[in-house]
């Protein structure tokens, strides 16, 4: 009986720990459960008095803002695609190929990226697609955050398809396969957690990235919510709280939306090895 | 043809307005008028300097919009750079022609000039002054008819007394500090520098790091802010530290605060978050006296200064003629007079009556005789942060005025270089 | 099918030689297996062969084609993983017909025949679950029914029965034996199971080290095992070795070990022309039996095990104080009752001599 | 000798090819432009906009001058600033705290770990001016969640923002990132065979044996990869610009935040093209040493 | 020292029963195999005993305690796994010590105690290696090592000696026996291999499906399988069974199939009371010998196969046309000659009655 009983006491000790630091972690976000729906909001933390939904009607009322949610989600939705197709396919391609210095590599276009993410960067790409005529097109977007973006999610996914047994694509061209239907019939499935965390981790930061849209765009018809949510700050640069919190509310449900459904239908693990 | 315009305007938004005037009113107007020609709006949402980036990439490659909105103050350092072009080159001699420049004071065309030439118009100029609760002074013993401090001590001496009666309050706000960028510079530390009778530039244009001036100005912050905490000095140095000053004077808590009179027209204006309750009952204004009376800028009594933003022309407009039709169409009589039943205020053109609000009227007539502008210099920008950071070190106890007047010193000096400064002491 | 041909094959992983000149030949139609201990190249060799490692030296050819760049798909094989390689997101339905899938058979097809082979198998119940759904036998199995789902012209397994109980492992062992007789497939089968090898095989290739000691029929490679390493390896319990003393007298062979009493032997005419010096005395445990004592030919020892196993008993003497151990293998019933001294006789033409290098001397008529 | 490899080369270099295009056009091109204009007085505005001269090694040389190169706001005090801040959110905070959490997760009951996992995301995912500002309000003296808790609780409130800027920032980009660290660690947790942790358990090893001596040492390759990911972008961060605007008094001016001052409040590109270089560098060392200390802990280098 | 009882245990995941029903106890000093087909779920009541599963009904029982929700490091077990689950970045000796260390050991002792118990298992020379660096047989000794090198009540083993050659495997097992036998150790162990089996339990649990159908020990198992289940799987090749139909006439038992032979048998008593109607026959193929034509007991049938495997030959025949077929293992050396009709000769004393239930009617005096 002691043994139940420390054993249970044990395990009720780990799960009251994690969710103190679960707890913890949601406390930052309780004001926005309550801010929107507040008309006259503030930084404090109020419940509701009387509960509004006025905020989210004048949000509604400016069609820049609400259209900018589309485009977010065209913007997002192409350049994680791009993203997360092309580096499989590189990251693939890397980790089963014999080139040699191929994670010195990576690890060279990991510490480019990060040079070229800083701000001064955006001059030469602004030209570039100047250049190429697609400025003021989600087209141009799409294109330079999946540049951006590539490296990192090339150096996350090799990682994972590094420690997936090769012997699976083996048997699959043994059984008559060509690598390209290996690829697709057999590896791409076992890596697919990986791809879903690069798929996540691309969708929130093109999502929530503001300044290669605003750069690149011009026509408010294009515009993506990261930069529409400015049209929340007054003229002097200061937020309008209760209309931004109502916004910011609209704005986040895309992402959490995204990260239940994958996680809900995916999950975010290894299939594991399968030997017991 | 197509035409296209942006500015920091967004239906429903910041500036929601001005978006709505445009769309609304100047393109229908201007289309009717010109058959093919479609004129768009980008509305553009975004902070000041992300704007400034985009700007000079545009007028770079010949991207961008054929009228922009823009802040003045840039103008130097966008001419210098060779991204802007004199309306007289681009348009040619007749543009100087336009019936409207008569009707705009020299002042107003300096805003968008830079060595005389015009770059574009400017949209509006503004003034600052003092905004007070009278409710608070009132019950301070203050009478807020008659309000109107004529020297600093005697504006210090008002925020005592309120002080007293409420202790838990704030009663002077002049702005300090980095996070409030330019609004610190603009409404605080010019506000104050002017009422020495000195400016931030000399004659020559060098820039002054060194004077009692400076020193003047920063033992005033130090005295609001420090030694009396008449001021909200936490407010100063945080983030939204703006908003909270707006929430002070519209919860009551301050009772004299220095800005433009945006801070009427928009920020207390009835619907807007820091919407002042009572607003014609409870709030009172008053200038902004010199150090003492006559002590001021140009031995004046009482300072003000004010800034403006404007339209410009992209120097690569394809339809040069059609854009500049378009700019002077916006600022046409008739335009500017629809643009009043969007909001009134201040408009650029003297033909252009002030709508009947009995603030604006006043005040207009009142400060617009006594003010003054920024340098039109591309250092300015860079000597602003300078400014701010600054008043900051001293407004949160960190540095003496002296030493934080030393480091603005060495700062300056190294962005401007020594033969651009000058030492009044 | 096709045969399988090796041409002085060497393969280096960096400066370690896993397998080195190997040249041999599976011929149309044979069931050959690679026996040898763990770690001796057998798998490398067989993914030689399916084309998944390529040799640093030699050349591979599988009917009249050389292979040796050939990518795996193009060589017309079929193979087992040891490590099954079973996909973790299909059903073992998709897991079985994925090579079918590969060569556009339509679903129905495919899943038909999957379920035949399954069935063949016995797994055929379990064609819904996943494989971490199932057992370690079971998933073996699936891994098996893949490779057999589609007629190649060679068949490589690598321990593919390993681990299952025996009477599937003899169930499987009957179907493979079925394929490679009524259909004639070319097979080439690693395995450490030297009984699986014997009852399945139609050549044994012995390995030891990245070499081939010994390429010959089961029963040859049982009663004429090449080298004590063969010797030993092969037969379970293994063959006994005992270092003994070699002398020629009289125009005969006499040896002398502790504990063993042996007449005099013929010379072998390997032995002739030099001096024998010491040889290794084999004889496999199954040609040991009770003797007394007296009896010309015997071992004595000290009794150490008696273990009766049902059909047979394994009796295992210590020969001196040491480690030389002998165990006799006794097809009875009930163990033997004994107790201290034991003695074994046996015939002499069930001797096996080995030279001081290990290798066979060989006996008249061989 | 060639290898027989998974993946012919033509089919190989069609699987590189986009990655090739996108990262060669938008990143390799603009990092050798950065290179270059590190080497130049290039400004966005102003006389040297159009024409900027070769300065040679002028902007590193600016960087590093002693003369004040600890003063705050200039490039040696967001230097130091920004290691600090590293190692606290990025090393004690996301990585450690990601490490536990992930090893937490492998053993509560499954409602909790869902729930844990979901707030913890959440920060991760959620956009960063929104986290920015709801920081913001969690922080705000008069009415914040933080205070009014601890008022509930009868300790005294905290005027963070301005008393502990650093260490706001540091909590916050903890908080912000924990996720990811968490994720992988997670992830690298599911891939090792469960009999490893089970042969554990069965030896008698505690949650904290198991850890120390199987989990951790067999993941060590994604700390690694983690390491280099959380610091490098901690060090490019921006979020922290969003509740502190560096300030007060540029307490928490870190490089990312000096870096974004230099080039467009004072356009200098110049300047902050060499600060983008001078980090990268930094990451380098960085990363070496994340890879020389898990190298040196492997016994015989095997595994 | 501990016994190990399991009450009514049942393990299901989720719809699936693995187990069902277990009742059996493995009393103190016990060594006993869980034997049987895969799949059959050895390796869930292994998991149970262990506290890795936990079962779904029922209790589980160390010595005294109710041992069913209690954590697998409180049981006092050591188990050896069937991947051997050795961890990849620790030497040997660290690998083997590791039990110790968790238990506070000081480095040098528990250094010293896994040189001692890796010395008897041959892997002493060894310690220093990462388990990448050693064989596949090695690598289980070292797994073995580790489960034995701390003292405990019960040990565990799934499956340890599976992928060894002969070899290692008969070393491993002298040394198993030997710990068993002198130490009186209590261990539960799971195999396929039912000649381990018999070499190594004192009793037997074969499993078939999730129940324990006998649990005996070997040479019980190997005379009296209590159903045919068990028949035909403990003995390799398994028992041959032949369905017949029974007849008592005369007071002697009278049985008839295709191709037999055979005197009529005395009633066994549980036959007595009931019609016997169909019964199966079984006989072991060790038990089979080649008769003359006209033996008094036989069963004829016509040539199969005739395979030599080294020491002993199969010779199997069909008695029908269809799949009836009989095996009898003949211990020569040369495979017979033989072609067509062949008899197979036996002793009344070695046949096995089964009812139609496949359960065995037990003979006189058992
Ligand atoms: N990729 C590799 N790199 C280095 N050495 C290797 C590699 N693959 C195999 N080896 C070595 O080559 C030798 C032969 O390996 P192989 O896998 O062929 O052995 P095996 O005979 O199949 O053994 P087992 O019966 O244990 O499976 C081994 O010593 C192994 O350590
Ligand atoms: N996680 C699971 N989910 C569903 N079924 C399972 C699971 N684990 C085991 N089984 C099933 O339970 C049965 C018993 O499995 P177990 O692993 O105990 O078999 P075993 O007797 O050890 O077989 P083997 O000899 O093949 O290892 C098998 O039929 C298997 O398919
Ligand atoms: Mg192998
Ligand atoms: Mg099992």
């Amino acid at each position: 009986m002691t043994d139940h009983l420390r054993q249970f006491l044990g395990r009720a000790g780990f799960a009251f720990f994690t969710a103190l630091i679960g707890a913890i972690f949601a406390l930052p976000l309780v004001w926005f459960l309550f801010a929107p729906f507040n008309s006259r909001a503030e930084l404090g933390l109020a419940i509701p008095e009387p509960f509004s939904l006025s905020n989210f009607r004048q949000v509604l009322e400016n069609s820049f803002a609400i259209r900018a949610l589309g485009n977010s989600l065209i913007q997002s939705v192409g350049g994680t695609l791009l993203v997360a197709l092309a580096a499989t396919l590189a990251s693939y391609a890397l980790s089963r190929s014999p080139l040699p210095g191929k994670r010195a590599v990576t690890y060279v276009l990991l510490l480019f990226s990060s040079v070229v993410s800083g701000s001064a960067a955006m001059v030469p790409i602004f030209l570039m697609i100047t250049r190429a005529g697609i400025i003021d097109t989600h087209l141009s977007v799409i294109l330079v955050f999946a540049g951006g973006l590539l490296p990192t999610a090339m150096f996350i996914l090799r990682d994972f398809i590094d420690g997936i047994p090769r012997s699976y694509e083996e048997s699959a061209m043994v059984a008559g396969a060509s690598p390209v239907q290996a690829f697709f019939d057999v590896a791409l499935p076992v890596i697919r957690p990986g791809v879903v965390v690069v798929v996540v981790w691309a969708f929130v930061n093109i999502w929530g990235s503001f300044l290669i849209p605003f750069i690149l765009l011009r026509s408010a018809e294009k515009m993506p919510a990261s930069v529409a949510i400015y049209s929340f700050y007054s003229e002097a640069g200061t937020p309008i709280v209760t209309l931004l919190a109502a916004y910011a509310l609209l704005y986040s449900l895309p992402v959490v939306l995204l990260y239940l459904f994958v996680s809900w239908k995916f999950g975010f693990r290894f299939f594991g090895g399968i030997k017991a | 043809q197509d035409l296209s315009i942006s500015c920091r305007c967004v239906s429903g938004g910041a500036n929601g307005e001005l978006a709505d005037w445009i769309k609304d009113s100047v393109i229908p107007g201007f289309e009717a008028a010109h058959d093919g020609v479609t004129v768009t709006l980008n509305e553009f949402a975004g902070g000041d300097e992300q704007l400034t980036q985009q700007l000079a990439l545009d007028f770079s490659t010949g991207a961008g919009a054929d009228i922009a909105g823009f802040d003045g103050f840039l103008i130097p350092n966008f001419v210098e750079a060779g991204l802007l072009k004199p309306i007289a080159e681009l348009v040619g001699p007749e543009a100087m022609e336009w019936e409207g420049w008569s009707h705009i004071s020299d002042g107003s065309k300096a805003l968008m000039s830079y060595d005389g030439q015009p770059y574009g118009i400017a949209m509006g100029t503004d003034v600052r002054m003092i905004f007070a609760r009278a409710d608070l002074l009132e019950s301070s013993g203050i009478d807020p008819a008659s309000f109107q401090p004529t020297s600093w001590e005697e504006l210090l001496e008002a925020a005592r007394q309120v002080k007293q009666a409420h202790p838990d309050s704030f009663p002077l706000q002049l702005n300090a500090g980095v996070p409030m960028g330019e609004a610190t510079t603009m409404q605080g530390y010019w506000m104050a520098i002017l009422g020495t009778g000195e400016s931030i530039t000399d004659e020559e244009g060098r820039y002054i790091v060194e004077s009692q001036g400076i020193l003047d100005v920063l033992n005033l912050y130090k005295t609001i802010y420090v030694d009396e905490e008449l001021g909200d000095a936490r407010a100063q140095q945080l983030g939204d530290g703006r908003n909270r000053t707006f929430a002070n004077f519209r919860d009551a808590k301050t009772a004299m605060l220095v800005e433009g009179d945006w801070f009427y027209r928009s920020v207390t204006a009835p619907g807007s978050e820091f919407e002042v309750a009572e607003r014609d009952a409870k709030m009172t204004w008053a200038k902004m006296p010199a150090k003492e009376p006559g002590a001021g800028w140009n031995g004046q009594d009482f300072v003000t200064i004010s800034g403006g933003t404007g339209w410009v022309m992209n120097p690569n407009t394809d339809a040069p003629q059609l854009a500049w039709e378009l700019l002077a169409y916006m600022n046409s009589k008739e335009q500017l007079d629809a643009f009043q039943e969007f909001q009134p205020r201040i408009r650029i053109r003297d033909d252009v009556p002030v709508p009947t609000d009995a603030f604006l009227t006043e005040t207009s007539s009142v400060l617009l005789p006594l003010t003054t502008a920024r340098p039109n210099d591309p250092n300015y920008n860079a000597v602003s942060a300078e400014i701010q950071r600054m008043t900051e070190a001293v407004v949160s106890g960190s540095m003496t005025p002296e030493e934080a007047m030393a480091r603005y010193k060495d700062a300056v000096t190294e962005i401007v270089g020594e033969d651009n400064t000058a030492s009044l002491m | 099918m096709a045969s399988v041909k090796f041409e002085n094959v060497t393969k280096r992983f960096g400066g370690f030689t896993a397998t080195e000149g190997l040249d041999f030949e599976v011929g149309d139609g044979e069931f050959v297996c690679l026996l040898g201990p763990s770690g001796c190249g057998k798998t490398t060799t067989l993914r030689m062969m399916a084309g998944l490692e390529t040799p640093s030296e030699g050349k591979v050819w599988i009917g009249e084609r050389d292979v040796t760049r050939v990518h795996p798909k193009d060589r017309g094989i079929s193979m087992v993983f040891q490590d099954y390689a079973l996909y973790p997101h299909m059903a073992l339905a998709d897991n079985i017909a994925y090579p079918l899938k590969v060569r556009g058979q339509p679903r129905p097809e495919r899943h038909a025949e999957a379920q035949r082979v399954a069935d063949v198998l016995q797994i055929g119940h379990l064609l819904d679950r996943m494989p971490a759904q199932i057992s370690g036998g079971q998933q073996q199995r699936t891994s098996l029914a893949r490779a057999l789902v589609t007629p190649s012209d060679v068949y490589l397994f690598d321990e593919p029965l390993s681990n299952l109980d025996a009477k599937l492992r003899l169930d499987a062992r009957g179907f493979l034996n079925h394929l490679q007789r009524d259909m004639g497939i070319t097979a080439v089968y690693v395995t450490h199971d030297q009984a699986e090898a014997m009852a399945l095989a139609t050549r044994i290739a012995v390995m030891d080290r990245g070499r081939i000691v010994q390429y010959a029929p089961p029963l040859e490679i049982y009663r004429r095992p090449a080298t004590t390493f063969v010797a030993n390896f092969v037969g379970n319990p293994p063959m006994n070795l005992i270092e003994a003393e070699a002398r020629i007298e009289g125009g005969q062979l006499h040896l002398q070990a502790p504990g063993l009493h042996l007449a005099p032997l013929p010379v072998p005419a390997a032995l002739a022309t030099r001096a024998p010096g010491r040889l290794t005395l084999g004889v496999r445990p199954e040609h040991l039996a009770l003797a007394a004592p007296g009896a010309a030919n015997r071992i004595e020892g000290r009794l150490f095990a008696n273990e009766n196993m049902g059909p047979e008993t394994l009796v295992t003497v210590t020969r001196t104080e040491g480690e030389a151990r002998l165990t006799a293998r006794i097809f009875t019933d009930e163990a033997p009752r004994l107790s201290g001294a034991v003695a074994f006789g046996f015939e002499a033409r069930h001797l096996h001599l080995f030279d001081a290098e290990g290798l066979r001397v060989p006996g008249d008529g061989e | 000798m060639k290898r027989f490899s998974l993946l012919s080369p033509r089919a190989g270099a069609a699987f590189i090819t986009p990655a090739g295009l996108l990262v060669g056009a938008f990143v390799i091109v603009p990092f050798f432009w950065v290179i270059y204009v590190s080497f130049t007085n290039r400004t966005l505005l102003g006389r040297t906009a159009l024409n900027p001269e070769f300065v040679g090694l002028a902007n590193y040389l600016e960087l590093f001058s002693p003369h004040r190169f600890l003063d705050p706001g200039q490039f040696g005090f967001s230097l130091v600033l920004t290691i600090q801040f590293v190692l606290f959110s990025a090393l004690l905070g996301q990585a450690a705290l990601g490490m536990a959490l992930a090893w937490l997760l492998q053993q509560v009951p499954k409602p909790v770990k869902a729930m844990t996992e979901t707030v913890v995301i959440g920060a991760w995912i959620l956009p960063e001016v929104v986290i920015g500002f709801a920081w913001f309000a969690f922080l705000d003296y008069d009415g914040g969640t933080l205070n009014g808790m601890l008022d509930a609780v009868g300790l005294p409130r905290g005027d963070w923002l301005l008393d502990y800027p650093f260490w706001v920032i540091v909590v916050f980009n903890t908080w912000r990132g924990t996720a990811f660290s968490m994720m992988l660690f997670n992830s690298a947790f599911a891939s090792i065979p469960p009999s490893y942790f089970q042969a554990a358990d069965v030896a008698g090893a505690s949650s904290w044996q198991k850890f120390r001596d199987i989990g951790l040492p067999l993941i060590r390759g994604h700390v690694v990869t983690d390491l280099i990911l959380i610091t490098m972008w901690t060090f490019n961060v921006f979020t922290p610009f969003l509740l502190t605007k560096g300030g007060p008094g540029n307490q928490t001016e870190v490089l990312s935040i000096y870096t974004y001052r230099v080039a467009f409040r004072d356009f200098d590109f110049g300047k902050g093209a060499a600060v983008g270089v001078v980090v990268m560098l930094i990451n380098l060392a960085f990363a070496l040493f994340y890879l020389w200390v898990a190298r040196k802990r492997t016994p015989g280098g095997a595994a």
